[in-house]
């Protein structure tokens, strides 16, 4: 990892220097060993504090948002993750590809923070489900590449697919019993909208759950808010969401969203064919097209 | 649920979310056809099926209704010649997400109506009436009042 | 406050026989907002639209409830009656108590009447967030498009022009005249079509206010109803249309031979060339894929024959694009690709042709100065068969559908041999004949009966040569018995299809069309004309196999469409429409593809932030387009569009009303 | 590639060098065969012109074994063919049919093994690039007239070629070198039983079909059918005599031509079984061979 620190450091110093981007947005070492949080360097002699290592996991394609209205370049390091995140955001015409410069890092998979704070440093610590899933960990679109092709293919080799066995087991569930699980979750929900914060697919100006003068969810915090607020964000990002897992990450209350959010994708792959989110920006989104000869089942 | 919880006099309350064109002229047909179905529907009037917001489905189920049928024209006969077609994408997909939350799938179906199926409107909602009603009150996702 | 009245409607005793109108009457009372509410016999009469009149200057109601029939039946009326009581009309809702209530509820009145009042409360709920709307108007170009120059599109254009509009007429070949110039004789008449089709030719190239452009084609259309801007391609034709005088020197002397398309490749044409003597525009266009020039850059004959050097080389295709206010499409049609049918040998034979090759073989212009004689010797056949539905009504191999005017061009065609050739023998082979149409069951009967051409019931089962015959093997399904003809020539009645570029121009217009590509007319029986697309008519045989006359029935009746449009300098638009909140839009575009007229873009809007100009995409809905069905107000996820009169806040509205 | 082999009745008879040329081609041509076991009759011609439930549990109790193997069937005989997809077809839609089959035949069939003709599966799951890949001794200048006979290609939409003017085994005759001639009487009835009940009819049908063939310039007519190759073979010389004319038309089974051209042992694959001779062209052929060869 180290080594891939230092390439980090170099070519952050390097864009910096030679005026290529005027921030560089990585990560750094945070208060704990098991966080590596965002950091935003626009100085060269900064970039000694990025680092590389098994708790990068901020998506930071999504702090592009912030910078929508910067005149200057900006430049971040994208995991495959962050990459298909990046992609959202240029199909979703929320950033300019001339505008940022991509580094791509070939990523073999994250470490569980939740398990590192608990099992210490010397612990086997599992790596995050998300990664055990992931499709894609190598970067799909990038200017500069970290290790090279070799890495790529390297990494390549370990992806995986997700096999939604555990959205499988909720649907085995009884309806009752799918409730109960389900109120169980989203009782707890503080309606912090961190999930949402951290998203990539949420790029809206205004979300409709701050949108109080049209009325559609009431501020309080119950059960039955709750759940429109996590049936509705899910359809929000149905067919969009890259499954980078930041929103579950982000969730101080341990919701499993992302249990929800790959319900729809399967179910989106099994209704309308093979989709996968955040790979082809200029492709139609499957809630933006429709095929004439799509499951009828409301004869 | 079993039927010992059905609180007595309880009637389901159903709303169906209807095309201008053709499930909302499918229900004028049926009234003058004088076909006769339970008192337990409210039909909110919409454009297309294509207008119907998840969101609106969502907020009635907490506001206390029992059921929801989204209904519009048959694929290829939409007015607005494809809103349909979008109706049918996402419904699909809505529909499974309910469940999968814990929504029995009697309590919001999707159908196709025609402005001529009078019979078929009557047909529907008679049977839609009669499933709910097996099932009593729907407590799922109300509003806690 | 707001101020809603609400009126409960008796409808004599079809509502009131199973709701108790004056109890829901005076439960709306007690609804928020309301302000009165009543009850009466007939609404919709004069009294009862007086007394809505009345009640909102007494009781200074500012939104009304109607709770009677169907909106789909008295919302236009009552629009009107508040309207002149001094209200907007789209300050009014309707709860439908018959249709939905009284009508199927009759044995339960007290849960009839529970249904109505929460009808009403829905309606009272909605109408409380009813904004004012006002139609808007956009402007009308005064000037209509034709695209293609068959019959159809002749008379659509004569028909407009005589209207007193500019038409312009926009045609792919070099010439007009379409699929009738070919034709050599009309049923049920039998007379010349030519000399019926080239007067119409000639009047609409020297109307005033037609326009031609032929060898063109249509490359984009942009805009809506009253506003198409239309880049037409016009290709080079390498003649100078100013200098030509179309004396034909040119193609006398041209030295490169290419297969006539007009003749069915029975003969050739020149590479430069006029597709046929009365052509009109009568000036040639040089076809470069086969000019001698073009290909190997010696020749230059026809430069130099030409007395008025029109020919010019050095021509380029032209894009000019104009605005119109309406369009007509009436491109025509193709013929069915016969070689499907191995069995019938089309393409293996020389012997067996097509209809239209029939037409040019008995066109006293045509190949063969209008004797019959077979293709492959020369020789006047005897026995001549037709075979009909060669690729219509066969799932299978060809088109379900029938096309409609084969069963009258074999009779035609029949007869025609008959008349031709003395001793001649004619068979047609059929699956049913089909003669709806003034004269044609005449003329069909006159065909067996004093023409005596055999009519068989049944198809061909195959063709094949022996010796110069082609012997025809099929079955007699009245007699019950395979039969057997010795053919001297065989003409096969194949299929009107669309044209293979139908479906291209459909979605650059921006229409739909059905699974053979023929073009989908707004509605089928009581809008043929129309496309879902406002502005956009059909003629002809675009929209479904037609015949001469219905052909130009259709075209008269999409110009009076078009003339109705024109008349007017400017057209009302239904309010009822998306708009967008440009403060929330965040220009991501789910908006646009869903929205199935193309009513809207994406656009640059400035704004300041943070004391700085930026610039950022929004989208906006194009009032002309827009038709109001929204589609893209769910597409939003910030909700940043909305529909009006049925806005997210006022259905969540009545949702909310209908728990109470 | 493996499939379920139904060999029916004619091919332990009459057609035996049907089955014999079958079995050597396909060895050949690295298509595993495995024999239905205890293979029933399919009841072509008597079943369903009489029950129509018998008509489909027949060829059912075959497909069933198949089935169960995960096998699709490869049928050289057309009737046989034509029964099974018939049987096939009808159990795949009608669930109600489905039911009734399998408690008559007390097997499973759901309609998944798919009846295969045996011309089908060489023309367009092995592949004309396959077989001419392994031909050595192309049948070059022989012209054959390819008879495809009313069942093999019909009823439409369900079979695998143009149900009136079809093309496979012309196709077929071209990979293997030879001349495929135009003619239009493929898919010409051969009469079938006519020439045994009906003999006049019967005769006559043939001599248009013999008559074409010769006529179209054909050395020798290429079949799939044990029927046809009865009556084409068989009966040529009564029709000889009956309408005074000379044919001499060799007819093959065109796994008997795949085989010839293979190289594979003309007596092997039954040429010599014939009633009009076939040894003659196929000698010909041989010696055209030779004489390239020492060329």
């Amino acid at each position: 990892m180290s080594e891939i620190t230092k390439k980090i450091q170099e070519i952050a110093r390097e864009i910096l220097e030679k005026g290529e981007a005027e921030i560089v947005i990585g990560w750094e070492k945070g208060t704990f060993w098991y966080l590596s949080p965002p950091a935003f360097i626009d100085k060269p002699e900064d970039t000694q504090r990025l680092v590389w290592d098994e708790f990068c996991h901020n998506n930071l394609s999504k702090y592009l948002l912030d910078y929508k209205n910067h005149e200057g370049k900006v430049a971040i390091f994208v995991k495959g993750c962050d990459s298909r995140a990046f992609n959202r955001l240029l199909q979703d015409k929320q950033v300019d590809r001339e505008k940022v410069v991509l580094i791509g890092i070939p990523c073999t998979g994250l470490k569980d923070q939740d398990k590192a704070k608990s099992l210490g440093p010397n612990g086997d610590i599992p790596k995050a489900q998300k990664c055990m899933e992931c499709k894609y960990p190598t970067p799909l679109v990038y200017d500069y590449l970290i290790g090279g092709e070799e890495a790529l293919n390297e990494v390549a080799a370990t992806k995986e697919a997700p096999d939604f066995s555990d959205v499988k087991a909720v649907e085995e569930m009884t309806p009752d019993e799918r409730y109960d699980f389900w109120t169980k979750q989203y009782d707890r929900c503080l309606r912090c909208y961190a999930c949402r914060n951290v998203c990539p697919a949420c790029s809206c100006r205004e979300c409709i759950f701050d949108q109080t003068r049209i009325g559609w969810i009431g501020k309080a915090n119950n059960s039955s808010e709750n759940q429109f607020f996590a049936l509705t964000r899910a359809m929000h990002v149905a067919g969009r969401c890259v499954e980078c897992g930041e929103c579950e990450r982000a969730c101080p209350m341990d919701i499993p969203i992302m249990l929800l959010n790959k319900k729809l994708i399967k179910d989106i792959n099994e209704l309308f064919g093979k989709y996968d989110a955040g790979i082809d920006p200029e492709g139609k989104l499957p809630l933006g097209h429709f095929d004439k000869n799509d499951p009828e089942e409301f004869m | 649920m079993s039927v010992k919880e059905i609180p007595q006099n309880w009637e389901p309350k159903i709303l169906v979310f209807a095309c201008n064109w053709c499930t909302y002229a499918g229900a004028d047909l049926a009234g003058l056809s004088r076909l006769q179905y339970p008192p337990n529907i409210r039909i909110l009037r919409v454009p297309c099926s294509g207008r119907v917001n998840p969101q609106f489905v969502i907020r009635a189920f907490q506001r206390g209704v029992d059921g929801v049928l989204v209904a519009g024209c048959h694929p290829g006969d939409c007015h607005y010649v494809t809103g349909n077609y979008f109706t049918r994408r996402r419904y699909l997909l809505m529909q499974r997400l309910l469940q999968y939350v814990g929504i029995d799938p009697e309590r919001f179906q999707a159908r196709w109506i025609s402005g001529s199926e009078g019979p078929k409107f009557q047909q529907v909602v008679n049977q839609i009436t009669e499933e709910i009603r097996a099932m009593g009150p729907n407590r799922k996702l109300r509003d806690a009042q | 406050m707001k101020r809603v009245g609400v009126f409960i409607c008796h409808c004599g005793s079809n509502i009131a026989a199973a709701v108790d109108c004056e109890k829901v009457a005076e439960n709306a009372k007690s609804f928020p907002g309301v302000a009165f509410s009543t009850d009466y016999k007939y609404m919709c009469a004069e009294p009862g639209q007086d007394l809505i009149k009345k009640a909102i200057k007494e009781h200074k109601l500012d939104r009304i409830v109607v709770a009677s029939c169907s909106p789909r039946m008295h919302e236009p009326t009552f629009r009107r009656c508040i309207e002149s009581g001094g209200l907007n009309p789209y300050l009014l809702e309707m709860a439908n108590i018959r249709e939905h209530c009284s009508w199927v509820h009759p044995d339960d009145k007290e849960r009839a009447t529970f249904k109505a009042t929460e009808l009403v409360r829905m309606a009272v709920a909605k109408v409380l967030k009813n904004e004012p709307l006002d139609k808007s108007t956009i402007p009308i170009t005064k000037r209509a498009l034709v695209i293609g120059g068959g019959i159809a599109g002749i008379q659509a254009a004569l028909d407009i022009a005589n209207a007193g509009h500019i038409v312009d007429v926009v045609e792919k070949e070099p010439s007009i005249g379409g699929r009738m110039a070919q034709i050599d004789k009309t049923f049920p008449t039998l007379d010349c079509s030519a000399c019926i089709l080239t007067p119409k030719m000639v009047e609409v190239a020297n109307h005033p206010n037609v326009n031609l452009i032929t060898y063109s084609e249509i490359e984009k259309v942009e805009g809506y109803v009253g506003n198409f801007d239309v880049t037409i391609r016009k290709k080079a034709r390498s003649v100078d249309m100013k200098a030509c005088t179309g004396c034909g020197t040119c193609y006398q002397k041209c030295p490169s031979k290419v297969p006539s398309e007009f003749e069915m490749e029975m003969m050739d044409r020149k590479a430069i060339y006029t597709p046929f003597p009365q052509a009109i525009p009568n000036k040639p266009v040089i076809d470069r894929e086969n000019c001698r020039y073009f290909k190997t850059g010696k020749c230059g004959v026809c430069q130099k024959v030409c007395p008025t050097n029109a020919v010019d080389f050095t021509q380029e295709d032209e894009l000019v694009t104009e605005r119109y206010g309406a369009i007509v499409v009436a491109t025509g049609f193709d013929l069915f690709d016969e070689s499907v049918y191995g069995e019938y040998g089309y393409g293996k034979y020389k012997d067996v042709i097509t209809g239209l090759h029939f037409e040019r073989l008995i066109n006293a212009s045509g190949p063969t100065m209008g004797k019959i004689k077979r293709p492959s010797d020369g020789k006047i056949p005897k026995n001549v068969v037709f075979i009909k539905c060669v690729g219509s009504r066969d799932e299978v191999k060809g088109k379900a559908y029938c096309s409609k005017t084969c069963c009258m061009y074999t009779a035609k065609h029949a007869t025609l041999v008959r008349e031709k050739i003395k001793d001649s023998n004619v068979y047609v082979f059929y699956m049913d004949v089909r003669t709806p149409g003034k004269g044609y069951d005449e003329f069909y009967t006159r065909t067996t009966d004093q023409f005596g051409a055999k009519y068989i019931r049944g198809r061909v089962s195959k063709i094949y040569e022996k010796g110069d015959k082609l012997i025809v093997r099929g079955e007699d399904t009245l007699l019950g018995r395979p039969v057997e003809v010795e053919a001297d020539m065989v003409v096969l009645a194949t299929a009107m299809v669309a044209k293979s570029d139908a479906a291209k121009l459909a979605q650059m217009i921006g229409f739909s069309y059905d699974q053979n590509h023929f073009y989908t007319e707004a509605h089928p029986k009581l809008a043929p004309v129309e496309t879902h697309t406002a502005g956009v008519y059909l003629a002809g045989a675009c929209q479904g196999p037609k015949d001469i006359p219905d052909s130009v029935a259709q075209a008269s009746a999409a110009a009076v469409k078009v003339c109705g449009l024109l008349s007017k300098e400017e057209m009302p638009t239904e309010p009822i429409i998306s708009a967008v909140d440009e403060a929330i839009c965040a220009g991501c575009g789910m908006c646009v593809p869903v929205c199935p007229y193309k009513a809207i873009d994406m656009k640059v809007i400035q704004e300041r932030v943070h004391g700085k100009t930026i610039s950022r995409k929004v989208a906006t809905v194009n009032s002309g387009l827009c038709q109001g069905c929204g589609a893209c107000t769910v597409a939003c996820r910030s909700a940043a569009l909305n529909l009006k009169h049925f806005t997210n806040e006022q259905i969540l509205a009545e949702v909310d009303a209908l728990c109470l | 590639m493996k499939y379920a082999y139904y060999p029916g009745c004619s091919l332990s008879s009459t057609g035996i060098e049907y089955d014999m040329s079958t079995k050597k081609v396909a060895k050949s041509l690295g298509i595993e065969l495995w024999e239905i076991p205890e293979w029933n009759c399919c009841g072509a011609s008597s079943a369903h012109l009489t029950d129509h439930l018998l008509a489909l549990a027949l060829p059912a109790r075959n497909l069933a074994i198949a089935e169960a193997e995960g096998l699709d069937v490869a049928i050289p005989c057309a009737a046989c063919y034509a029964r099974c997809k018939a049987t096939e077809v009808e159990v795949k839609n009608s669930q109600e049919m489905k039911k009734t089959i399998s408690e008559v035949i007390e097997r499973e069939y759901a309609g998944k093994t798919q009846a295969r003709a045996l011309l089908d599966v060489f023309v367009n799951d092995l592949g004309l690039d396959s077989i001419s890949a392994l031909v050595n001794k192309p049948l070059k200048d022989i012209k054959v007239a390819s008879y495809y006979g009313c069942l093999l290609v019909r009823p439409p939409r369900l079979g695998f070629d143009d149900p009136e003017d079809p093309q496979s085994m012309d196709q077929l005759i071209k990979a293997l070198g030879g001349t495929p001639v135009e003619w239009a009487f493929k898919t010409e009835c051969c009469g079938a039983a006519h020439a045994t009940t009906k003999s006049d009819v019967g005769f006559s049908m043939i001599e248009k079909i013999l008559t074409a063939a010769k006529e179209a310039g054909a050395d020798c007519i290429a079949t799939a059918c044990p029927l046809c190759m009865n009556n084409l073979d068989m009966r040529q010389s009564q029709v000889e005599a009956k309408f005074g004319k000379n044919y001499g038309l060799p007819v093959f089974y065109f796994t008997q031509l795949i085989g010839l051209a293979l190289g594979l042992n003309p007596e092997e694959l039954g040429v010599n079984k014939h009633f009009v001779n076939a040894l003659g062209l196929v000698k010909k052929l041989l010696e055209a061979e030779g004489r390239r060869d020492t060329a």
